[in-house]
């Protein structure tokens, strides 16, 4: 058991917003996560942003999902009781175009026992409003947080986006606006070109980059990160591997996240956890 | 649906860009459906990163094993067509909803490679004793895979190729318009022309699935990376899909 | 022909600042390139970072070199003459701690008619004073390069990093300053640790990371540079393919630097060249 | 100095870990000397994506070709011990100084896998009628390469294992102080053995030279990114390396 703000895991080994839903539960055993994340929810329903939507790149992908979700209400209606039945702890990410709707989107989400903890997600590339403005902005970040932090009682994660000169200025904002707890990265901005049709190969044209490419930049940020801040790190970031895992808590991390890794094996995650004994972290 | 490492019992190059895949699973080999698909890890490195869905293609119980047919046209596939006897490959599957099959005349409508799942179904059909009519379509008389196969099945099959090297001079529409008098239309193939087919098949009201390509990351429903519009919304290929009722597609 | 700069080349297509010496010689005909940029040189001899100074990442690699360089003097004495001898431009990268040292060194380098032009480098990760500081601040980055600007009458690159927020306004303010060119990216600040030693893989802890992982960002950071600046772009980062190239060309660059992709196979850079041919850029 | 596809004539499992590779190459087997190495790319593939540095171990003069023994630590090693006699490996070389041969009566010590250059180097040696003799030491027995192969050359060898399972019990360095009469020491294996090695001799006043190991992405010289720390300050060991003067090297 180990206990990341507050919540008690069985691990520190959890599945990635928006990379993981129930379906993963038909191929591991979903209750020996340390936690499962939920895909961002936003107040209304989103439909996401047109196809195609993601690409491959070198040892990397690039998603435009555009945060497509039931919305708030579907969420509370139909994802919290259905993740009622497992015995994971489950963390909604929440995402928002204005302070007001993460005030409100937490206050709903606190009223239901199934909700462990909230991730909030400042740091999505992929849509227009709200969102990663506030997590490339240290004033911002803090402004956001504190009018959060008041509207709930839950363990409060706040992730962070790696498309930023200094990241310690955000973390540290993040922090004094009452973070619990800090996830990063989110994806890297980044792009590709179809040379056959000369045009972007996301309909978004931009898109945000994950997998095993950007693991030395998360890397790089959760060290720093955990030079700069007394509160624990969540490492998120390229990790397919128990090693790869492993260097993260090296680097700094209380925690760590899977996100593009169960796309390619379904089982990482598991055989992390497994793998993790192995080391005394 | 299962996640196992695939023996591979057989590897076989039908063409320049062609191969048969013959991948032993119990599980799969058992629960599949035509127009479902595995999503396949070509090689155990981190690139290409992602899995490549390809279509179950044929199911063989006598040996619990499945075929994939799949043409090379970039690096994953290229990976693949290398993989040989002996070798185990990551396979994810089985993926989709696949096609509903109806008791009525069915007309089977392939583009290039749209052939492979359309193989199983005629198997599926002939098994059901429903009639079926297979067109298919190509650039050059190398890129018509199947003909042989179907005809074994006692299925009537016509071909058509763009360079007329094969069957046919010209586009798979011209060939289709002979057969409107089917009643129910399973088409797999480029999305062109997928689209002109549901044009078609709306106009004659004849019911219509089409198989949807996209690209797929998780090919569970988990990423919504596999998006195709629809009238309901965003659909997932890799889970409400990849067969669509055609009218439901928004082109 | 073209012209990039100002600057007569055989081909857009050049060999990036620190990856390439007159060693390529051995293994292909440097006359081919369409210019050769040199290892930044600063104004003293600069020993470099201590080693391990490199090592490798999922489809790249980490580099701490920390400019290890002659310096201005012996550059001039040495490295001047010797590639004299080539009828490939030499374009020299320039590195310095202050304002006053970019000038210095960019006057004194002008006076030389080998130079064909100056490529500011403002956007090493690797060392302790200078250089990046200039090129994570729009202020910073125009003043210095107004100040250079006036020293040389050569074509001016001015070389930005992609360790900033929005690259869009350090590159409007580097053409306020009166840069001729762009170039872009240098390497994305990482890192990478070895669990056995539970150590920073270099010795420096953080590094540089370049190639094919980065080429995604790279893309993505060419693309909204065209559509902000008017002055011609160099891309730079994950070049190994002429596809890489093109791809850069697509997303809105002039010409291309090959930095990485000379380590993987020194002849990449020349199979580019003959490549680009088939393409209409 | 080449960059060339060279064909893969063989490929030898030694034992659990280590193997032997051939490769055709007239320009590599041609010009190199001992102590120099090839900068290998193991796959086409860009994950591994830097070349491995490995010594020349011997060179085939009869059929233009050279060997390396290597072992496998990771996944580049790994990789190259999948490839297969046809394929083409592209290799870069010879590459680094080499060994300085002196003529007076030699004492090579190799420490696990520093065998490799020592082979070629005991070669020529013999060649020019040196007398050599050559120290083993590994961990385990089945980390001692070679010791058949230098015996063969007419040379004593001494072998000395951590655990003891071959030779003596130890480590290298107490073998080293019974040869302490030899006037000229080559050195290869782990740096921290190198180190140990340096001391005595320059304690001794024997000539001691030493090839030392760095992480390599040009292999030529171009990137600084092989610095190895000297009294005169950072020495590239791909290029003013890999064999470097013992007193030079600040550890
Ligand atoms: C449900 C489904 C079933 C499929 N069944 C088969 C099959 O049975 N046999 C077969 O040969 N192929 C099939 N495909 C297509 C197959 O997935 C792609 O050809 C393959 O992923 C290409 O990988 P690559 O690395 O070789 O090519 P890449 O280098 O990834 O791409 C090469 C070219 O193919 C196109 N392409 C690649 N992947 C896709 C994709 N997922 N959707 C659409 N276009 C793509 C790209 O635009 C590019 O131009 C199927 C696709 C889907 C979605
Ligand atoms: C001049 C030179 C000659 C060499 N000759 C031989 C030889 O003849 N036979 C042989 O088996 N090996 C030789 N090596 C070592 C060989 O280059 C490495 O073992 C190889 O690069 C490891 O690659 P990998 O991907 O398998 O391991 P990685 O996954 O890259 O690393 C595995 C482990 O090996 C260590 N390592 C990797 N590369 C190096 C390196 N370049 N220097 C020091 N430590 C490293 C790492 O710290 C790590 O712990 C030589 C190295 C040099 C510099
Ligand atoms: C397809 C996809 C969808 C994602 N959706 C979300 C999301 O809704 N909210 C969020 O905070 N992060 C989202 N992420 C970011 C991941 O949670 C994670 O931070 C990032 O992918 C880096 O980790 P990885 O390399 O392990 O994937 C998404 C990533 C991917 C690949
Ligand atoms: C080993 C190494 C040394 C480098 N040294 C310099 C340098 O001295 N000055 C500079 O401006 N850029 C330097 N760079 C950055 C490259 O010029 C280039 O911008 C970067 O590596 C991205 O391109 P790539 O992915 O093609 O390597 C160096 C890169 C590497 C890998
Ligand atoms: S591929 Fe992930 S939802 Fe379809
Ligand atoms: S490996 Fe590039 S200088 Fe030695």
């Amino acid at each position: 058991m180990v206990k990341i703000a507050g919540i008690e895991m069985k691990n520190p080994v959890m599945a990635a917003s928006g990379t993981f839903g129930n379906e993963y539960s038909k191929l591991i055993d979903i209750n020996k996560l340390g936690a499962v994340i939920s895909k961002s929810v936003t107040l209304k329903p989103k439909a996401g942003n047109p196809p195609p939507r993601i690409c491959e790149t070198p040892a990397g992908m690039l998603n435009s999902i555009g945060l497509q979700n039931e919305g708030l209400d579907a969420f509370i209606k139909t994802t919290i009781p259905m993740f009622s039945l497992f015995e994971v702890p489950l963390i909604v990410n929440v995402a928002g175009e204005t302070i007001e709707e993460y005030v409100h989107i937490c206050k709903q989400l606190s009223k239901h026992s199934t909700v462990k903890g909230l991730e909030l997600n400042i740091s999505c590339p992929n849509v227009k409003k709200g969102c990663i403005t506030f997590g490339i902005d240290p004033k911002a970040t803090e402004k956001l947080v504190k009018a959060v932090r008041k509207s709930t009682k839950l363990p409060l994660i706040v992730k962070l986006t790696p498309n930023v000169t200094d990241i310690t200025q955000i973390a540290k904002a993040a922090v004094k606006g009452g973070a619990d707890v800090l996830s990063l990265i989110n994806t890297v901005l980044g792009m590709a070109i179809d040379i056959k049709t000369k045009k972007p190969k996301l309909a978004n044209i931009t898109g945000g980059l994950s997998g095993p490419a950007i693991k030395p930049i998360a890397i790089r940020m959760v060290y720093q990160t955990a030079q700069a801040v007394k509160v624990p790190i969540i490492g998120v970031g390229g990790i397919t591997t128990v090693e790869d895992a492993v260097e993260f808590f090296y680097a700094g991390a209380s925690a760590i996240q899977v996100g593009t890794g169960s796309f390619i094996d379904a089982q990482a995650i598991i055989k992390i956890i497994e793998g993790l004994k192995r080391y005394q972290i | 649906m299962i996640q196992e490492d695939a023996l591979v019992l057989d590897q076989k190059q039908i063409s320049d860009k062609y191969f048969k895949l013959t991948l032993k699973s119990q599980f799969i080999s058992n629960n599949s459906k035509p127009g479902q698909f595995v999503n396949v890890k070509v090689s155990p490195s981190i690139t290409p990163l992602l899995r490549r869905p390809i279509s179950i293609h044929k199911i063989n119980k006598e040996n619990n094993s499945f075929d994939l047919l799949y043409e090379i046209v970039g690096a994953g596939t290229e990976i693949l067509s290398k993989r040989k006897v002996g070798e185990k490959i990551s396979v994810l599957g089985p993926l989709g909803n696949g096609f509903t099959i109806k008791n009525t005349p069915a007309l089977l409508v392939a583009g290039g490679m749209g052939v492979a799942p359309l193989y199983f179904l005629a198997e599926e059909m002939k098994k059901a004793s429903i009639d079926a009519v297979i067109l298919i379509g190509g650039k050059r008389s190398d890129s018509i895979n199947c003909e042989e196969d179907f005809k074994k099945l006692g299925f009537n099959v016509f071909v058509t190729t763009e360079d007329g090297s094969k069957g046919e001079k010209g586009l798979i529409i011209n060939l289709l318009r002979n057969h409107l008098n089917r009643q129910a239309i399973y088409a797999c193939g480029p999305k062109a022309m997928l689209k002109e087919i549901s044009k078609m098949a709306a106009h004659k009201k004849i019911g219509c699935q089409v198989s949807m390509e996209s690209y797929m990351a998780c090919g569970i429903g988990s990423c919504k990376g596999c998006a195709v519009k629809t009238k309901s919304g965003y659909q997932m290929a890799c889970k409400d899909g990849p067969v669509f009722n055609a009218e439901e597609i928004i082109w």
